[in-house]
Formats: structure tokens, C-alpha cells, sequence
């Protein structure tokens, strides 16, 4: 299924995990059990030494991943090994697409990435502006390259990128970084009716935390729901305690369901879409 | 001056999208103000640069150096700007800069806390508030500059990710400008990050080799042979060279922290030096495409110094492309010699160097027959902040130019 | 210039005999180098102040203060001077001298140490052999400015009798000299002591009036109003006077250290201040006779000032002449009015100034309705030896401009 | 007697001590078992805040004095206390002179110091050029004012300053500060040689520690030997122990007398005096 097709007859739940956190074997089980749970794109975060567009949680995340031995090369049998029926797309940052392989520039870690079965990539720290080797590579390996759009990407600037967009948008739906919140942003609602006449699936991000948070954000309009920090708490909190990684992998099921319901939800007391 | 966003392959802007309109914002002021001196802004600039900052400051000849080495040495005395370095130069323009677009709020990252305590100062000048992230190591050894920082009004947040120092204190500023990005300015410290910050912070620093241009022409009748500066991030290393990059009979020499080796412990992620210029290669950190401490996999490296302000694993874009053009030597200088050169300074010319600064004159030392009849060294701030550090690290050492330290121990108690 | 050996009833030459053949040799000395600038001496320090020294230093407008009080308010910038105070003017003067007289060996006392720094930095400089004598209370108290003696190369010797501070040290140089003073020129650190020190010492710091002055006229369109100095022997009072003595319409305010109290312990022989100018009287110390703190016997008094380099029972011989003929006004500030003012400072003008300096912000912090429409107060040095002091101090009172300070003791660890 | 007739018929043995070492009645004690030991003239120091002219010996015994409350109004009381049958010579620093009495200036100190029975004053930190108040006072009330001729006083210098002796010369042994040494030094001889025209006793200082020094000292043509610190020394000494009172004034008139003999054997082997 391509990534846009996702998103066509319901929300999409879209949860991200820093793969390899806290190592590889427990990530492959948490993985599976978002995908259980009713994710229906699984971004998987490449840990990069200095992902600075991430909060607290995530840091923390990239620091146990990449103490436990994640590097791009891991990164890919990752995918590999997984056994989930979801699109696949990979968030890193930019210098570790840029240095994969011996020739220089992004398309040997694209062509590594189509092999694998991925289908498309966030890369926080590349703006459409910087992004055109990316998009040629992934343009070749028909991969899907995803943009976020900030709540200060406005105007001329907003038209620029909206050009470029492939997969879905990455509705950032609060200045900041990465991290779950308690409110969920009025930006949202402006973000999503700014983007109201292009016809892609928006998918929200950032600070996403409970069902409740998804239902309003999808009845406001969103076609997706993007969460990380919440889900990777969870895993902080395991790993932490030593639980089982059963039991952990068990409350991510969970988590993940009470998302995609809250999605779900919100689709349904959303006011009827008007073009689609 | 001109607003490139590259220089060859290097430079650029990768940060996040949230930034990308007020780095749009920023490039806009800065070709207005910084380059056509709308309403005047760069005679302002100069002018508290003067009132100020206590420029021009001095081309010294340094003449206990000049007839060791049979050389006429000059030194580019930046250590006497007001703050003890050459970083007031941008802090103040860059503060300045805020207060043209509106900006409410400043905030930097600092590393040996030059930059930082600079940053506070002209914010304190300018009335504007202003917070600084500083890494826990950081901020351990660099006590006094934590206190200068504080007692400028300045709020310090201590940065505990990572090995806690400059480059997790650059994140973690990213971090807070992506929160606060409409009101806020950040003021990055050196010739590094997303355009327009490696050719506008060139471009405050510039006004260094602007004087020690004019004032070589006096003082020697000509223009120098060599000029050094050395090389962290390559702020006081672009501003010394900027004026002279047009004059090819004028050699330039980036000097890099060789730190303890130059080579690099893969396993550990962990370079014992802080040399991109001779040994990193191309990628992309903190904005810029730029040469990098790095490991095959990409993951940015912990670098090492002695000197706390050299300590980055990246460095300026324009910097590291001058280098490929072979239009800059990149050369470095180990910790043991910056040590010495910082002992030879301060007993025989009075100068108590920076510990940076420490490096260009370990390279002078090292080098000094092949750099001509006439050389610049760029003394890019004092070493006052560094006492503590020295003499730890002297301690340790058997060094050539070292003075009987145990001075310390007797009076006034232990370190 | 003239090289008066008495003003008024003051000054004079109260020394052993020993010293007295070198106090001519240096009056003679004195008169040719210096009066008459033979041998271009005058030509050759004036031109090692500009390059070694980084003058002139700017007079700077102070935006937040003049708005504050309402008055235009200049700061003379000596804190930019190398060293971080005006005295490197003195010493530098001083050493060079010794050089023309064949002098092989160079002793001085230090209180805050920005003396002792001084002199150990231009004896570097020159190529001197140098000792300085510092009261071990006064080294524990001034650790920054130790270290720095030592890595310019100089001998610090501890002086462990009385208080152990600056009284006690120059009576122990002195007794250096005496046993020396063949081969041995002795720097002091102000404008006391036997003639010619006085006159002499005036005559190396008058270029921050002569500079000062100049460029009131320039910023101003005229004279100033007022003129403010803090006074502990009196060098930076004195060469900031200098060239505005002639000129009437100038008031002249020398501001002393009024400690915690303007009273005195006569049976302990303690003042809790060191105002001599306000508040002692006629006496002999150290040379010269001049106003000085002392008991109803004649014996000298321990004085005492948050800021060590006030921290002096006597004062300058001319000033104290210049107080009884009503030229100057001897005023005074208080302890907490002087950190106050640092606090101030430093968060409005993003200069950190050295606690005796602070003294006169203090009293125009406090008068400033009073010193007419144009004010020029001589920022005598720069506060970062005071950083520890200041902390210490700001923690035991409820100051009206201090900054919250605890990040101190989060971060990095307790003082 | 007149100062100058003490040093007529042998040479004169000068001892030193700080008026109120280490304590009042004590130090009355110890002056009087000099005078007892052979001591020809005393100088009895009345201490100063500040002595630049002491090295560390002296230096502590004023610090001993001033905390044992000694003021110039005791040190007159001291002197009239005493029972000794020498000239007394009043050594202090010019403050102490200048800051007595209501009036200013030298003269209420002199008058007083003539009413108790000094006889002349050494003032190390008033050389001749500035002299003039206290010698003025001092002809008012007929007492000697003693010069300090030092190693580095010759010439022109010399033969002005010598114009204002009275009571003999003090010449100082070497440069320096007071302290008792090792060696006698050389420029002992030289500075004798450079007085010889001066027909006014000259006595010898600084440094003088043994009956041996004061006997080459004498050889060589000085008509008196001044000694402090090694006096003062024996004080800190017994002070130090807790010794009794009895024992140290024994020590120190023993001490006198090693130093008095050793005088009058200097005396004997002198070369024969040309002018006197
Ligand atoms: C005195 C001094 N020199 C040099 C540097 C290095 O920075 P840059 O290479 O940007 O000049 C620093 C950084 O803190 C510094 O404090
Ligand atoms: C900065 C500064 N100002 C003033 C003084 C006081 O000395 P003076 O009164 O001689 O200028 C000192 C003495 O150390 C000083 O360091």
C-alpha cells in the first residue's frame, strides 16, 4: 500500500520508535506491537548523535539505541527482521544518509532502504530547500519523501514546499521539539485550514499524548495522527523498572489502541470533509 | 562582504522547517542592515565596537618572539577587547542586529563561556535578557566565566546531555529556538550553523583583519607573510584572514587543536583532538555542510582539547572550502605545545594568551622559519579564564617554558 | 608636569638613609626621562602604552545611566587597559624607567594584586627580573591575580606580618630596597610614598586625563561638569584629575572607601574604612607625609574596604593637598553602596567594573543631582578579580540591584 | 654626660631594645642588666605601628610591646622608671614624634623626652633633608639628634649630612634592615675609611652578634658597636619559654658583657688613631 493510500478511508495512526530502544531485540517486539495495535505507518527513528529537533524523551531514546549498538547498517536488518504489515518510513537526520555507502551524497542509503522494504523518510534537519539530492534518490527508488510543515511555514514559503510534497504532510502542530504535552495546540486547527486547499493527507504531530488528544485533533480535521514521546515513555518506563519486555510490549498495544480509537473517534463527529 | 549561503560545497541550511522562516527573516536584515547599512546600522555597529569594545584594538611587535625566532612577529591584540576576546565583535553585532528586527529575546550557547559571557554583555549594554546554555563539564571548568555570565544579568542553563559541553550546548539552543523562534534571536557564537550565520558572524569578525591590514601597511610598509589565527568553529580565524584572502602572497594558517592525538577511537565515538580542518570530512552538523569529527557511520564524534573554546568537532563552512581551494593551510598543534606556547607568552612578552590563542603561537613556534620575514599571530582573547586549567594541566607535564608553579600550593591553599 | 617634592605640607621624603643616594638618583632620572623626555623616553612609553597597553581607552557614553539619573554620564574606560586596570600605566612607566637608569632587578608590593599584575606584566614585557610582595591575607583573597604573577614569570613573595595586606607589604618592599637598592629600582604601586613617587606616578597615569579630556571636549562639545574617581592611594585619582585641576568649572571628587563605618576602634586601632581623605588626619607613613588614619598616638590604623585595592590607611600627598585647598572633594561610599553599584554596572552596562572602581559609580548612584549636567567617572579597572569577593559579599546583604545568585551553588559546585 | 664624651676613653657598647618587650616591668628589668652588663648609652626604642627600617627580629618585639599596651605617653613613664646610670637615646619612627601633644609638630615630644632625661634621638625614617623641626626642637632643649650614615652615603651627600651630626654618628654596617648576621660586613671598613676626616665618634650597627664581631669592629677604627636583634633575640627567646624574668636579664647582661669585652679587645689591637 502506498503511504498516501493510507491515509484514504480512515485516520491513520502513525506512531514513531527510535529503533533499537532500549536494544534490538526488545524494539523488534515493541514495533510489532504498535503494528498489532493498529498502527497503520510506523515511522522508525535511525538514532543520529545530535537530533536536535527532539525533547527530552527522544534524546533519551537515541542515547539507549545507540549504546546498545544501532548503527545505519543494524538499522536496515532491523527492518528486515520485523514482521508487521505496515508502511515502513524512516526518520533520521541528514548526515547519516549523507555518509552511507562509499559515493557521497543520499542514494546509496535510499537504494539500501528501498531493498529493505522502506517506503519513504523523515528528515527533520532537511528543508525543501536542501532537499533536492534526497528527493532525486527517492524519486528513482519510487520512495516517498515526507516534509513537515511548521506552524511558521506560512505564504510563499508554505506554496514553495507544498510543491514537494510526496507521502503525506507532517503537520508539526507546536513550535519545539518533540515531547508529549498535556494541550494540544490551537496551532492545529490554524495549521490544518491553512493547508486546507491542497489535497494530501495531514497528518499531526508533536505532543500527541492520549486518545482524547487524537479525537480532537482528527475532528479538527487531520488525517492522521503522528505520536512518538508518549509511546517511547513507555519504553523508558520499562526499561527503568526491568520489566518484562512482554508486559512493556503489551502496554504499547494498548497505548496504541487507545489512539487509533480516539482517531477514530474524531472521525466521526468531524464535519463532513468538503472536496474529497 | 556578500550574503553567500555556500561556499563551494559547503554551508547551507539544515535545520528544521520551524526555523526556516526566521532564518529567512535573519538573512533578510542581515543583507539589509549588516550589508547595505540600512538606517545606518554598521556605523552604529562601529561605533559601539569603539565606545564600547575598546577597538581598534593594537598590532603589537612582539619583540622578545621576534628575535627568538628571527622574524618579525606582530600580535593582533584582541585579548584588550572589552570581555577578554575577539567574540564581543559578533555578540554585539548580532545583539544589535535583534534589536533592528524587533527581537525580544536572546539567547546563545557558549562553550569555553567566551562567547557566552560576550553574549551577555552586549545584551546587558543593549538592555536586552538574555539566557545562555552551557554544558555541566563546561560550566565546571569555566567557573569565572559562569559568574560574568550571571552577574551580567544573564540567565545560565547548565546542559547535562551528552558529554555536557559545546556541541550539546548548540542542540540544546536549537532546541529553544525552535520553541521560541518568533521573539527570540539566537546568537550563535562562531562562523558555523545554517546561512546567513557563517557569512555575518565572518562579517562582524572582519573588522579584525580590516585594522591589522591597515595597520601591517604602517607598522611594516607592507603587507605581512603569514598570517595565523587559531581555528575552533573559526570566527577570530575568518575575521583575521577575511581582509587578507584577496592578497595571495599573504600565506593563512587555520590552526587546529591536535589535542592530545590525531588520531581517533572509532569504539568510542571519541577524537582526542579537535582538528576537522586536517582530519574530519564532509557532512552536515548544526546546519552547515561542513568538515566534521565524525565516524564511518556518520555519528558526530566527542572532541578533545585542552583548550575548551577549540573543543568542537565541527568547523565554519567558508573555512573548511578555503582549505580545499588550498587557499588556507589547515595545521594544527597538540596540547603540549599550547601549553608551552601559552608559558612562553605570558613570561616573555606579558601577554597571558587565551588558551586558543595559545595554539597560532604553538604553531609559530613550531613553524617559524617557513612563514616568511613577517608574520600575524592573532591573539584571540586573554588567558585569564584558563588559570585554573593551565596549571592543573602544567602539573602534569614536563614542559620546556613552564615557570615553578608550587608557588600555588604554599599560598593560599590547594587548587 | 614638575617634579614637586612637597605639596603644600605634604609629601616629602620620609625614608631611611640607605634609600635616600637612590630616591636622588631616581628624582634625577625622574627630571630628564620623564620632564624632559631625554633620550625620547616619553616618546618610547607612550608608544609601548598604545601597543602593549591598548590605549587610548575609549570615553564611553552609558546610555542606562544617563537616562537613569538624567545626566549625561561618560565612563572612562581603564578597565580595558591590559592587565584589567590603570596601573599598568604607572608600572609600565616605572619599569621602562628602571631600564634607562641600569637597574637590573624590579620589586613591588601589590594589595589587590592589580598592582603586583601590573608590574609582572610590564617587567615581562622588558625583559625584568621581578619580585612582588602581596600580605598573605591578601593573597588568599586575591587567588586570580597570584596565579597570574606567577605565569608572567614574577616571584611572589607572601608577607605574613600584621594584617598581612597592602600596609605591611609595601613596608616590606621597602626593606627589599633597602637591602637592594644598588641594583634594585622599587615600583610602587601608587602616588604615595617619598618624592619623586608622587609627582612621578601622577605624571605615568595623567594620560587617562589627558586622553579623557580630549574626548569630553570631542563627545561633549565641552568640558564636564564633574569628575569622579574612587581614591585609595590616589594613581587613577590622580591621573584623571591631572589635567582638569586648571580647569575651575570642573568639580573634582575623589571617592574613598567608607567600609562599613566611618567610625573608628581606637582601642583594637581599627577603621572600618579607608577614607583618610574624609576622615584622617596629618601624619607620616610610608615615606611621605600626608593624610593618613592613625590613633591619638600616632600609631597607624588597620583599615578596611570590601574592595582591597581601597583597603589603605594613607593616601596621595597631592590629594590630600588638593582636599585642603577645595580643588577636589573628598567624598565617600560605603561597602554595600559599592556593591551595589557593581551589581548595577554590570546588568545595565554590561561592564563588570573592579570593586574600587565601583566606589565611585556608588557616590553617582547617589549624587548624581548634584554633579551638574555632564558626568565623567574613571572605570579604574575591571571587576572579574572580584567575582568570588562579590559573591561572597552579595550572599551576607539584601542589595537592591544584585541578581539572583544561586546558580552558583547549582551549578558546578559550591564556592 | 654628654653623648659624645661617653665614647671619650674606650669605645662605648650601644645596646638596643624596644621599650615594653615584651612587657612593661619586664623590659625594665632587662634595660637595667644592660646598664649593669656594661651598656654605655641605651637606645631604647619606643615602637611604631610600621618599623621599615626592622627586619623580622625587631619587628616582633615592637609587635610584643604594642600589644603589652606601650604608647609614647608609658614610654616617658618607662624612662623615668628607670635606674640605670647611662645616657638614654630615644629611637623611633617621625610619626609618633610629630603626632604628640596638642600642637603640631616636634617640639611637644622633645620638650617631654628632655623632662624625662633622654638625651638625643635615632630617627631611621627621617633622613637630614627633612630633619629640620625635630633638630630645631631638639637645640631648643639641648638634645643630640644621631644620623644614620648607610653604605650608600658618600659624597656630597656625606659631607652635608655631616654637617648636622651631634652626639655620634650611626653608622650602618651594611645595607639592609636591623638583624643580627653572621658576618661583619665589608663595607664596614669602607664606610669607617669614608669618616675618617670627621673628627665625632662613630659607632657601628646592624648586624653586630657576637663579643668576636664587636672586637673586629672596633679594630677596625669604629668607636662604639650598636647591638639590637641579638639582644632582642635572647628576650623572644626566654619570652618564647616562659623563662623567668631573673634568668633572661642574667642572659642579657652576660650577653652585654661578651660584647662590651669584646670591644675593649678590639680596642687594644687597634692601629693607633692619627688624629685623636
Ligand atoms: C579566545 C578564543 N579564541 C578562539 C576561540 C575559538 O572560536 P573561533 O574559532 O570561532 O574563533 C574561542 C572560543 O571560545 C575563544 O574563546
Ligand atoms: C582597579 C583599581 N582601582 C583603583 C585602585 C586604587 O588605587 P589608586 O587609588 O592608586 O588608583 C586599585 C588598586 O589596586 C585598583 O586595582
Amino acid at each position: 500500500m502506498s503511504l498516501e493510500a493510507v491515509f484514504a478511508d480512515e485516520p491513520a495512526f502513525v506512531p514513531y520508535l527510535a529503533a533499537g530502544d532500549p536494544d534490538y531485540d526488545s524494539s523488534i517486539e515493541y514495533v510489532e506491537a504498535l503494528a498489532r495495535g493498529g498502527a497503520d505507518v510506523i515511522e522508525l527513528g535511525l538514532p543520529f548523535s545530535e537530533p536536535i529537533a527532539e525533547g527530552p524523551t527522544i534524546q533519551e531514546a537515541v542515547v539507549r539505541s545507540l549504546e546498545a549498538g544501532m548503527t545505519p547498517e543494524r538499522f536496515f536488518e532491523f527492518v528486515e527482521d520485523l514482521d508487521v504489515d505496515v508502511p515502513l518510513v524512516c526518520m533520521t537526520y541528514y548526515n547519516l544518509i549523507y555518509q552511507y555507502g562509499t559515493e557521497e551524497g543520499p542514494r546509496p542509503f535510499v537504494e539500501r532502504a528501498a531493498e529493505v522494504g522502506i517506503q519513504g523518510f523523515v528528515v527533520p534537519d532537511l528543508p525543501a530547500e536542501e532537499a533536492g539530492p534526497l528527493r532525486e534518490a527517492c524519486d528513482e527508488f519510487g520512495l516517498d519523501l515526507v516534509f513537515i510543515v511548521a506552524p511558521t511555514t506560512e505564504g510563499e514559503r508554505l506554496e514553495r514546499m507544498m510543491e514537494h510534497v510526496s507521502g503525506y504532510v507532517y503537520v508539526q502542530a507546536r513550535l519545539g521539539v518533540t515531547g508529549a504535552r498535556d494541550d494540544v495546540s490551537d496551532h492545529t486547527e490554524q495549521s490544518l485550514a491553512r493547508l486546507a486547499q491542497w489535497d494530501v493527507p495531514k497528518a499531526v504531530g508533536f505532543g500527541i499524548k492520549t486518545g482524547d488528544h487524537a479525537e480532537r485533533i482528527v475532528s479538527a480535521g487531520a488525517d492522521g495522527i503522528i505520536v512518538g514521546s508518549a509511546l517511547v515513555d513507555i519504553i523508558a518506563e520499562g526499561h527503568e523498572n526491568g520489566d518484562d519486555v512482554a508486559d512493556v510490549a503489551e502496554r504499547l498495544e494498548t497505548k496504541a489502541r487507545e489512539l487509533k480509537d480516539g482517531a477514530l473517534r474524531g472521525a466521526q463527529n468531524r464535519p463532513q470533509p468538503e472536496g474529497k | 562582504m556578500s550574503s553567500e549561503s555556500t561556499f563551494g560545497d559547503y554551508g547551507g541550511q539544515y535545520v528544521p522547517e520551524a526555523l526556516m522562516p526566521a532564518i529567512e527573516e535573519l538573512t533578510d536584515a542581515y543583507e539589509r542592515y549588516v550589508l547595505d547599512n540600512e538606517d545606518g546600522f554598521m556605523d552604529e555597529f562601529r561605533e559601539r565596537l569603539a565606545d564600547f569594545g575598546g577597538r581598534p584594538t593594537p598590532l603589537q611587535y612582539a619583540e622578545q618572539l621576534s628575535e627568538r625566532y628571527d622574524t618579525d612577529v606582530y600580535l593582533k591584540r584582541e585579548d584588550l577587547v572589552h570581555g577578554g576576546a575577539h567574540k564581543l565583535n559578533n555578540a554585539l553585532g548580532q545583539v544589535l542586529l535583534a534589536k533592528y528586527m524587533g527581537k525580544e529575546r536572546i539567547i546563545a550557547e557558549t562553550g569555553a563561556g567566551q562567547h557566552g559571557t560576550a553574549t551577555a554583555m552586549a545584551c546587558a549594554h543593549l538592555g536586552m535578557p538574555c539566557e545562555i546554555y552551557m554544558g555541566e563539564t563546561d560550566i565546571a571548568r569555566q567557573r569565572p566565566n559562569v559568574f560574568r555570565m550571571r552577574i551580567n544579568g544573564a540567565e545560565v542553563n547548565p546542559v547535562t546531555t551528552g558529554r555536557g559541553t559545546l556541541k550539546e550546548a548548540i542542540s540544546e539552543t536549537m532546541r529553544d529556538w525552535a520553541t521560541t523562534v518568533e521573539t527570540t534571536h539566537y546568537v550563535i557564537g562562531s562562523v558555523v550553523g545554517p546561512a546567513p550565520f557563517p557569512a555575518m558572524v565572518r562579517d562582524f569578525q572582519a573588522v579584525i583583519s580590516e585594522e591589522a591590514r591597515e595597520q601591517a601597511r604602517e607598522k611594516i610598509g607592507s603587507l605581512p607573510d603569514s598570517v595565523l589565527a587559531c581555528a575552533g568553529g573559526g570566527s577570530n580565524t575568518m575575521g583575521t584572514f577575511a581582509n587578507f584572502v584577496e592578497d595571495e602572497n599573504v600565506g593563512l594558517y587555520a590552526v587546529e587543536a591536535g589535542g592530545s592525538s590525531l588520531s581517533v577511537d572509532e569504539e568510542k565515538g571519541v577524537a582526542p583532538n579537535s582538528a576537522s580542518l586536517s582530519t574530519g570530512d564532509e557532512g552536515v552538523l548544526h546546519g552547515a555542510r561542513t568538515k566534521l569529527l565524525q565516524d564511518s557511520h556518520g555519528q558526530i564524534m566527542e572532541s578533545h582539547s585542552v583548550s575548551a573554546g577549540l573543543d568542537y568537532a565541527g568547523v565554519g563552512p567558508e573555512l573548511a572550502h578555503l582549505v580545499d581551494e588550498e587557499r588556507v593551510q589547515a595545521v594544527n598543534v597538540d596540547d603540549d605545545a599550547a601549553l608551552d606556547a601559552f608559558h612562553r607568552l605570558s613570561q616573555e612578552e606579558g601577554i597571558i594568551p587565551a588558551l586558543e590563542s595559545s595554539h597560532a603561537l604553538g604553531f609559530l613556534h613550531e613553524h617559524h622559519d617557513e612563514l616568511g620575514d613577517s608574520v600575524v599571530v592573532n591573539v584571540s582573547g586573554r588567558g585569564d579564564k584558563d588559570l585554573e586549567t593551565v596549571i592543573e594541566e602544567t602539573s602534569k607535564r614536563d614542559l620546556e617554558s613552564a615557570p615553578d608553579l608550587s608557588v600555588f600550593r604554599e599560598v593560599g591553599g590547594g587548587l
